[in-house]
């Protein structure tokens, strides 16, 4: 067997890859109570206190979003007032933003996975990650006391002057938000430092699972552009405290202005968003294709070129906002060069399927699913783009439509895959696959149903933000609201069959999918310390022409101290 | 290793040094008739000048991975990206798309 | 748990494989975090910039209020500060214990200093009913938005103060720390690590100086 | 085909809007033959490839440099068709021909006022001739919030800003009525504030011309005064007419009942009260609504126009 190896000629040791583990040790009960999980710096459980509290979070989000829904179901006023309306909606979009989806897939899978993947013990600053989860927990707080004090009515996008004027708690709103901001700041900074320092003997930067690659590209936006939103928030708070005038028109500012700070952050925040979402689907059309992935590079590469021009477009949310003509028209021009690196990417995931083995488990149901969804959100991201057009659509349900397609039906959809991916490494149990896929299939059509008549009725003129609206949008509300009901029993099958699984479901094995990523070549549930040994890479990430019976890991002789205690590892000198 | 080099004394101190009289040199400029535009270029280019001195020097980074370099070059890009654009619309409002 | 280990050194957190690797990467992510404090302060200086833009006249105009001699010695202050620090962490390369701690010392002193320097120009300011925004008082300026450019000096100076506050107390930690012997050649990234907040600190400020006290 | 497109967007009635429809359905078709040749190719790839046992292995292919170089030079084609189409539309949208009919526009919570070259100062409909360039000169109130004026039929859209003027034109090709929108949220009455435009033909329009013309504010009588103010200073956008609640209490039967207000204390609504919370409407606050009538009114409006209020809310009993 050719293991190639990093330590020169010398001779390796090589543990062979045992697909049936399933130790009676691992991280879930290396320590128990309540105090081991609050205060764990275990990136795995802090990847699964993320993945609880952005549950939580979204099941708020998702249920206020019913109840949109419903007001929307005739044009009168039905459950509740204009002020209410203007209040959920605002707490929809940013509990929805903030709390569920910036977090989702960094902070929850990507702290579990990003260590393991690399073959690391931990992220590079264990503490850092758990002050983060805190952080993001205070922040959290702060949102909900503001709910408790007087709702934000603003919209999540708190544009002045109008949020300088309400009477709602805007200062404890958006100083949670200020506050997460860090958390996710510290999330990015420790993954940076984790893929660029951490990385196992034999991982070089071409063998990489591309979600790592993903993550990368992420964290970088993180890093980037979240301090512009601490300091656009924390001037909001100060213009409504001491009156700075800068972004306030009555006191000499300019609104306009505020706007370009805030999409400043908030664009290249869309692409925090979907980014970490491409690397999960790169891994689910690989595997589930059983077949290497056709242009790494391309893949790789393609997620930091999202990200730096991404970060270029901001202004293609400000068409009509009064901004000049000429940033208007450099603005539309940059956004849609966004397009051609996520287009390389889908065609890179088809011609990965093309040849393959295709095995439309759950998680892979996920990923067409996401592949369809996304890309009418992603094309109807460049007809917003284009500016002529951009002026009819415009803060109509057209963009609502396109948000939730790419941020639904591309986020959540690839979250929902990676959940179903990674719950046996996570709990070490199965899922239900009948479930699995029928709720899929739910959630698929009642998303479309909820959201293509808005796509319908906001090209027709029908405005956003709207309590209640004139008659002739009926049909297509009715159509939307329906749609939503559905999309809730979705979920609700989801949420029984998941936690039926944790307590009755079949035990998992290591690698029940056959994948070729570390994080698989280790038991499920992982150990303590993920590894019991310093893996030395022999394998690609997606070398899927190998039977995975050739798989083995190396183990580093730098593997200074460490104890090999729980399971015995099976060993064989190997010549290098 | 490299990252743990101790910066001589000398470079200190010849450091501060520079900067002092860098400072001293900025604010002599101010009183020099420099016309509109180029006081602000003079200054931000002394600035920019003693800011390298702090981050070669005190900072390490002329003896340290070149990939922190390259981390605080592409923040201050980022930043100019931030200040360059914004402008595009700030200082452009009042010519209307006819003129160009 | 980050538990030590103990086998060769103390300081070696469990997950890292050896001492550099360690130390390198707290260095990276100090640098990642500088980063973000550039951006942070960024935004202000975008506002600065694009309201100078704007109003060319009200700058030059309202900068006659600044003291430059203040702000020039406070100037010569930090890079005095940013001395006495890299000194601090070259006491700890050097094993001189003793050292460490009075060099921090001086770091200290001269970062309240610079402290009491800047409580002085606001008390004046504030005596004049130079005050941010929309409490502007102040009728020495002609120009309507007088206010708009104090309140950006009031936040890129107050936000540049709080951060040589949070220096100061991050300093006051490493001298407690120091006293017990904590750091050595062996290991004193914190020393080190602070030692990089505070020179992008002094970074800020000279970039600071020039475009509010020295505009005509 | 008409149908289709007569689906997605409302009919086209300003010179410009055909252009936009045009790219719009151009996006749609090419987004659609790319959304059908992703499914297909998803659906024949799962159908096809579907593993046959669990010992498949599959062909080692890791890039193919023609394939990758076509799907990056088509879509950069077509992004760049967009792009020069939607910029020359753009250009088209936003340089109104030299002699244009100017209207003033006015936004204010929740309403608009328009002001004709003429002096007519219409609230909440705008009237103008049909075939002819209209040019909106558009502010919002000065301390008021960001609107947004939104004709869909026109493909017109614009915000406004406190601050400073910004511009927007339209020429009508078909009389009618049309509906406009508020876009930009601006609180509780942001779903309030759309009204209509009247196109009319030229003679039409100079009739009603001449019949606004010859309308004098000051012998109207109170009530009427203050039905037209109603509408004109966006009163209507917080207060019904018709019992139901909207961002303030309603009008109907307001005038001597008996309010309730925060601080604990009662009143009746007499005209002395009513008076007095238009011009001072922060002092008293009813329970159950927030703080947040304007305050401006007690120095826009004269002491007639006050009385034309308190009139018009009198007779809604
Ligand atoms: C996950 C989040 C996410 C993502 C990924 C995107 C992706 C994109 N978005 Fe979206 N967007 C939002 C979230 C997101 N957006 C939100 C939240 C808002 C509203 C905010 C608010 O106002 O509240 C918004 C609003 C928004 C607007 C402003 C609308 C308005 O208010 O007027 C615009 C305008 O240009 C836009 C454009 C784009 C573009 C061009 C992309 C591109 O990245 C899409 C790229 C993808 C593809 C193009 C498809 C795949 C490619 C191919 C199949 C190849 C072939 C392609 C071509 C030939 C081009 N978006
Ligand atoms: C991640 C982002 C995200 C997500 C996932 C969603 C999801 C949904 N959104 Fe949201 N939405 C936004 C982000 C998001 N939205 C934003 C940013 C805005 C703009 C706000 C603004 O204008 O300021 C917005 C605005 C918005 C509007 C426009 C309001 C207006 O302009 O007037 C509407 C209206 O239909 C809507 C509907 C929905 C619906 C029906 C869903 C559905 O997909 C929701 C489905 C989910 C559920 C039904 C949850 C139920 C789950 C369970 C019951 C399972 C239980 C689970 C556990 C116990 C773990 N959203
Ligand atoms: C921004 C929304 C808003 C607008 C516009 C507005 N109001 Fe009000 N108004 C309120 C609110 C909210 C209250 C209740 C709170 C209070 O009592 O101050 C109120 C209270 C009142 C009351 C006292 C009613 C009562 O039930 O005691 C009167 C009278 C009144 N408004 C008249 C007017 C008139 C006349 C106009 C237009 C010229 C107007 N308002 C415009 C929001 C508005
Ligand atoms: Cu006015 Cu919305
Ligand atoms: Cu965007």
């Amino acid at each position: 067997m050719s293991a190639s190896s990093t330590t020169n000629g010398k001779t390796l040791k090589v543990r062979y890859f045992d697909i049936e583990e399933n130790p009676t040790e691992h991280y879930l009960n290396a320590e128990t109570g309540l105090k081991s999980w609050l205060f764990t710096v275990d990136h795995k459980r802090i990847g699964l206190m993320y993945l609880a509290s952005i549950a939580l979070f979204f099941f708020v989000g998702g249920v206020l979003a019913l109840v949109l829904r419903t007001e929307l179901f005739t044009p009168a006023e039905n459950l509740m007032t204009a002020e209410t309306y203007n209040r959920i909606f605002t707490i929809h979009g940013a509990v929805m933003v903030f709390l569920f989806i910036i977090p989702s897939i960094p902070a929850a899978l990507g702290n579990f996975l990003l260590p393991m993947m690399l073959g690391a013990k931990d992220v590079a600053f264990p503490r850092l990650n758990l002050a983060s989860f805190w952080i993001y927990s205070i922040g959290a707080l702060f949102t909900l006391a503001s709910l408790a004090v007087n709702p934000i009515d603003t919209g999540w996008t708190f544009y002045t002057p109008y949020s300088v004027q309400t009477g709602s708690a805007v200062i404890l709103m958006t100083l949670g938000v200020f506050i997460m901001g860090f958390s996710s700041i510290l999330t990015g900074m420790n993954f940076i430092v984790t893929i660029h320092k951490m990385r196992a003997p034999g991982m070089t930067w071409g063998r990489m699972p591309l979600f790592l690659w993903a993550m990368y590209a992420t964290s970088i936006i993180q890093v980037l552009a979240t301090p512009v939103l601490a300091i656009t928030l924390a001037l909001l708070i100060m213009e409504r405290t001491l009156g700075i005038g800068i972004f306030d028109p009555a006191l000499g500012g300019d609104p306009v202005l505020y706007q370009h700070f805030f999409w400043f952050y908030s664009h290249p925040a869309v692409y925090i968003m979907i980014v970490p979402a491409f690397g999960v689907i790169s891994e689910l059309i690989a595997t589930f294709s059983r077949k290497t992935i056709f242009g790494y590079w391309a893949i790789a590469m393609s997620s930091l070129a999202i990200a730096f021009i991404g970060s270029l477009v901001w202004g293609h949310h400000m068409f009509v906002s009064g901004q000049s003509e000429l940033s208007t028209v450099v603005f539309s021009f940059l956004t849609f060069f966004v397009g051609i690196p996520t287009g390389i990417k889908i065609f890179n995931w088809l011609a990965t399927m093309h040849k393959g083995s295709i095995d439309m488990k759950t998680p892979m149901l996920y990923a067409c699913i996401f592949l369809f969804l996304f890309t009418i959100g992603g094309v109807t991201g460049i007809m917003l783009g284009a500016i002529s057009v951009n002026v009819q659509l415009h803060d109509t349900y057209y963009v609502v439509a396109h948000f939730h397609y790419v941020m639904m039906g591309g986020t959540v959809m690839a979250f929902l895959g990676g959940l179903h991916y990674w719950w046996p490494k996570m709990t070490g149990k199965m899922y239900n696959e009948f479930w699995g896929k029928i709720s899929a299939v739910i959630i698929f059509i009642g998303f479309n149903l909820t959201f293509l008549p808005q796509f319908i009725m906001g090209s027709q003129g029908m405005p956003r933000r709207y309590y209640s609206y004139i008659e002739q949008f009926q049909t297509m509300h009715q159509l939307s609201t329906i749609g939503s009901y559905i999309l809730g029993v979705g979920f609700v099958i989801i949420a029984v069959y998941l936690a039926h699984s944790m307590f009755r479901g079949q035990k998992a094995p290591s690698n029940p999918w056959g994948a070729r990523t570390l994080d698989w070549m280790t038991s499920s549930p992982p150990a303590h310390h993920n590894f019991n040994y310093q893996p030395v890479l022999n394998n690609g990430a997606y070398d899927f022409h190998k039977p995975i019976a050739d798989f083995t890991l190396g183990i580093a002789e730098d593997d200074h101290g460490h104890e090999h205690k729980g399971e015995p590892v099976k060993q064989q000198e190997q010549n290098a | 290793m490299s990252a743990h080099h101790i910066i001589p004394m000398k470079t200190l101190i010849s450091t501060t040094v520079a900067l002092v009289v860098l400072t001293i040199v900025t604010v002599a400029v101010f009183y020099l008739p420099i016309p509109a535009p180029f006081d602000v270029v003079v200054a931000i280019l002394l600035a920019s000048f003693k800011a390298t001195l702090v981050g070669m020097f005190f900072m390490g980074l002329y003896y340290d991975e070149k990939f922190n370099t390259v981390v605080l070059i592409f923040s201050f890009l980022f930043f100019l990206v931030f200040v360059g654009i914004t402008l595009l619309d700030t200082m452009f409002r009042d010519t209307g798309i006819s003129v160009w | 748990m980050a538990e030590a280990h103990s086998v060769d050194n103390p300081r070696l957190l469990h997950h890292f494989r050896n001492a550099d690797q360690q130390f390198s990467s707290s260095k990276l992510g100090m640098w990642l975090f500088l980063f973000t404090e550039i951006m942070f302060f960024g935004g202000l200086f975008v506002a600065y910039i694009i309201y100078r833009a704007w109003n060319p006249e009200l700058f030059t105009m309202a900068a006659t209020q600044l003291d430059t001699m203040l702000g020039a010695v406070n100037t010569v202050v930090l890079i005095g500060s940013s001395l006495t620090i890299a000194l601090a962490i070259r006491a700890a390369q050097t094993d001189k214990q003793k050292m460490i701690v009075n060099y921090l010392l001086l770091t200290i002193f001269l970062a309240s200093v610079f402290l009491v320097i800047k409580y002085f120009e606001y008390t004046h300011k504030f005596d004049m009913g130079i005050f941010p925004g929309a409490y502007y008082t102040f009728d020495g300026i002609d120009h309507p938005k007088a206010n708009v450019f104090f309140s950006i000096y009031y936040m890129m100076t107050g936000l540049h103060g709080l951060h040589v506050i949070i220096g100061i107390g991050l300093m006051i930690w490493l001298v407690i720390r120091a006293k017990i012997g904590d750091y050595s050649s062996q290991w004193y990234t914190p020393v080190e690590m602070c030692g990089l907040y505070w020179h992008i600190v002094d970074i800020i400020w000279i970039f600071l100086f020039p475009l509010m006290y020295l505009i005509e | 085909m008409e149908y289709v497109t007569n689906f997605f967007l409302p009919s086209a009635e300003s010179t410009y809007a055909a252009n936009v429809d045009a790219l719009f359905h151009f996006i749609n078709i090419v987004s659609l033959i790319l959304l059908v040749g992703i499914t297909i190719a998803i659906v024949y790839f799962s159908i096809k490839y579907r593993r046959k046992s669990q010992e498949d292995t599959t062909p080692l292919i890791t890039h193919n440099t023609t394939l990758e170089v076509t799907w990056t030079v088509i879509p950069l084609i077509l992004i760049l068709i967009v792009f020069g189409w939607g910029f020359n539309d753009y250009v088209e949208m936003r340089t109104p021909p030299a002699d244009s009919y100017e209207v003033y526009v006015e936004s204010f919570s929740f309403g608009w006022n328009f002001e004709h070259p003429n002096g007519i100062v219409e609230s909440n409909n705008l009237t103008v001739p049909v075939a002819t360039p209209v040019r909106l000169i558009m502010r919002s109130r000065d301390g008021d919030v960001l609107h947004s004026f939104f004709v869909p039929q026109f493909r017109l859209k614009q915000d406004l800003m406190p601050n400073r003027y910004t511009y927007a034109w339209f020429e009508a090709i078909r009389p009618g009525e049309f509906v406009y929108f508020c876009t930009e949220y601006c609180g509780g009455g942001h779903s309030m504030m759309n009204g209509i435009v009247h196109v009319m033909d030229q003679d039409e329009f100079d009739a009603w011309t001449e019949d606004e013309l010859g309308r004098d504010l000051d012998a109207l009588p109170l009530a009427e005064l203050g039905q037209l103010l109603y509408t004109r200073e966006g009163c209507q956008g917080c207060h019904s007419t018709d019992g139901s609640s909207r961002v303030g209490p309603t009008f109907a039967g307001l005038y001597m009942a008996e309010r309730e207000f925060t601080d604990g204390s009662t009143r009746i609504a007499d005209e002395d009260y009513l008076i007095e919370s238009i011009v001072n409407p922060r002092d008293l606050v009813n329970v159950g609504y927030p703080n947040n009538m304007p305050t401006f009114y007690g120095e826009t409006l004269s002491e007639r126009e006050l009385m034309g209020l308190v009139e018009f809310i009198k007779e809604l009993q």
